[in-house]
């Protein structure tokens, strides 16, 4: 039961409306683009300087010149622009990127994120994360919600390194979705097959209402 | 006043110091300087500090001055694909300033913009807040984050004219104009130097004021994740 | 989600209200929003804080806002140009706060970059320092300036295909940039409109993102100092 | 005897270098462009937004997209690049113009400039012109030496409301050619048939060595 990868990329998808721009993570999120609604146009930004994104190229195609934020080849699209670092970044501390929606280590009830850091692990990085959640419209989190020694990851308070301080609007994970709201968090759907006692016990969070 | 260099050894010549500032173009493998990195590893200057936004990989890219220990310091907001680097850095030989992307790109803008601070909401409440200045703007907190100045910009660019007039191509551009532009001297290295007159003035990305040396050269342009789908 | 008006007053639909604050593009009477100057002139929106270099001429561009007293305060530059407008400032009617223009550009810059305040040199030690907040870097004392962010930015484009991806020529670029990028709202008006997929993605000087209403119209793009020279 | 305003700005362009890129001002700092020593070549900056200003367009040839920021219609030159506002003043105050030639109302001893504003009298506004003198490597202002009433405008202290504080580096008017230095001004140069000592008696401001 409860949703897999892609149930939860589809599910965030349904987060997407028409004329966004928006960014996607990697992993998780980043499947999220196979799973865009009908009738529903979005633009991608990558954080390396593209609004637009295309699918992979066909194979011999690939273009050195042409990547995503992840480094993977791309390929553009009839509405794509091309800009520089800096200007990316500020049109996403600028707001004007609708949603980001982002993996995580850790989220918070008060909407703290932890996604780039675990102390005593190699550190590569926080790349583009700081800034996405500082400055995009909302913030989306796709995840599962434990980790691999079966606890919570939804959390009364991040343990790791924050990548942002209350900037989490709603969590997708594996047994559901929930909304950061006034005093914890509120479940806004379960997935197939989950109950609402098995999100609850599953949460170490404040399940609100 | 020639800005064109008949090699990168040649642009960099009387431009290299042991412990200066570097800044960086590029992002990932794409659209790096790497014929200017060759260069300096082939200089050997040393105790360098670059402002980059990643470091490479182990046998390419600015990858190739780690192994070489002529780097002191990075300043870079990701660094997940190099060995060489992380044994460094937890083995306390290297230095690691993090900054997050955004705020990297722009100190680099800012830098070459003449302006020595600036705030910003990013990283307000993480490690990266950690002894910098906090200031309200309209109920929301911010910090200050300052310009970077390089002694040196190496950037790559797709073609140039005999002026220093550059254009990028696609997601090559990146970090590439920041960098250029915080540096005192900006050396760039493209695929196709033009006669002056050769590029559109309403298509230029950086604009010939920012470049002082300029060379022509072949690229290998690695790709560092071969992503394909399959014939429909 | 379309983004094409079919007329400078459509675009403005729901957008206009008494009090707000509106940035402009243009720097003189080259690239000005004209039409959509014209169409909030009929709309009759007052009580308008305007940033914009400079205020038109009395009877064109922002020139004719101030005739129907539709504007409380510019943020300008330089007002050289308008008779008018001197008349209603030496009166007390209009409210003006000059910026130096290198300032105005940055704040727009800021302001639609998320940068809240950010320093300069530019003006310390002058009466556009008074107030300000004070601050030395590296020796070097600077100001803190404001990011704005204004509720519409009107601007004037040369070309813009249907998803809001913009082009200008030559010097009627200018303000027009940060203009729109500093607006909640921003809608833009351009030469002509061609198919998306029809601008080449490296030549985009504004991106989509910024562009939320477009228009297509007839410019009559008036020459303030005609100045020519002899045939050789 | 003295200067004319196109000797003032013959002698002004003697000041440019090869390579440099300048910005010039609107006066006499404009005819400066006509006199531009062979061999020397110099990119001229127009504050609102292009580089490599080329010469006033043929008549019928003038086009309302270009012009410089006196408003002029101008024409390009095959090194010409164009870009925004944000972008020029950020080249400007990032020092990358080395040299702004500046009109003067009144310069003072201490390299304070004031050239926007005369209390009372219409304001019209500072334009770029603090940008620049704050920003650029080298300030050179070249104006009359004296006022239409006769009195000097090279002071010990300006009594207008300044552009710039300790700005200038290098005024060039009828009489000659001076440098802001410690202490006062240094004479550079005089103009043809103007003494030493009528300089000096023409001039408010402390004259050092």
């Amino acid at each position: 039961m409860a949703w897999d990868r892609n149930q939860m990329a589809a599910r965030a998808a349904k987060e997407l409306q028409d004329g966004w721009y928006v960014n996607l993570g990697i992993g998780i999120p980043t499947l999220v683009a196979n799973y865009i609604p009908e009738g529903v146009e979005v633009t991608l930004q990558s954080e390396n300087g593209m609004l637009g994104i295309g699918p992979f190229p066909y194979e011999g195609a690939e273009d050195p010149d042409l990547i995503n934020a992840g480094k993977q080849t791309v390929t553009d699209l009839p509405q794509t622009a091309y800009f520089d670092s800096s200007e990316s970044f500020a049109m996403i501390r600028g707001g004007k990127i609708a949603m980001a929606i982002l993996g995580a280590m850790e989220v918070a009830e008060n909407g703290d994120l932890a996604n780039w850091m675990f102390p005593g692990k190699l550190v590569k990085g926080m790349g583009g994360a700081m800034d996405l959640v500082a400055g995009v419209g909302r913030v989306v989190v796709v995840m599962d919600h434990a980790n691999k020694a079966g606890e919570s990851k939804v959390l009364k308070r991040c343990t790791l390194p924050l990548t942002g301080q209350k900037v989490v609007d709603r969590i997708i994970t594996n047994l559901g979705v929930m909304d950061v709201v006034e005093g914890g968090l509120r479940i806004v759907e379960l997935a197939e097959g989950v109950s609402d006692e098995e999100l609850r016990a599953s949460t170490e969070a404040t399940i609100v209402a | 006043m020639k800005k064109v260099y008949s090699s990168a050894a040649a642009a960099l010549d009387g431009v290299l110091k042991d412990g200066m500032l570097i800044a960086a173009g590029g992002f990932g493998l794409c659209g790096i300087p790497e014929l200017l990195i060759k260069a300096i590893h082939e200089a050997g200057t040393k105790d360098l500090t670059i402002a980059s936004n990643n470091c490479g990989v182990d046998d390419f890219g600015l990858g190739i001055l780690l192994s070489s220990r002529q780097i002191r310091k990075m300043m870079s907001s990701y660094v997940g694909e190099n060995a060489e680097f992380m044994r460094q850095y937890l083995s306390g030989e290297l230095e690691l300033e993090f900054n997050p992307q955004g705020t990297l790109a722009e100190r680099m803008r800012a830098g070459g913009a003449g302006i020595p601070g600036f705030y910003t909401r990013t990283g307000v409440g993480t490690v990266i807040a950690e002894g910098k200045e906090h200031k309200d703007f309209d109920g929301e907190t911010c910090i200050l984050e300052r310009g970077i100045v390089a002694d040196l910009a190496i950037v790559k660019g797709w073609k140039a004219d005999e002026s220093g007039n550059v254009v990028f191509r696609k997601t090559a551009r990146n970090f590439n104009v920041p960098a250029a532009k915080c540096g005192r001297i900006c050396v760039c290295e493209v695929e196709e130097i033009v006669p002056t007159g050769s590029l559109d003035p309403d298509h230029i990305h950086l604009p010939g004021i920012y470049v002082h040396r300029l060379i022509q050269g072949e690229h290998e342009k690695r790709i560092e994740q071969r992503t394909t789908r399959k014939e429909a």
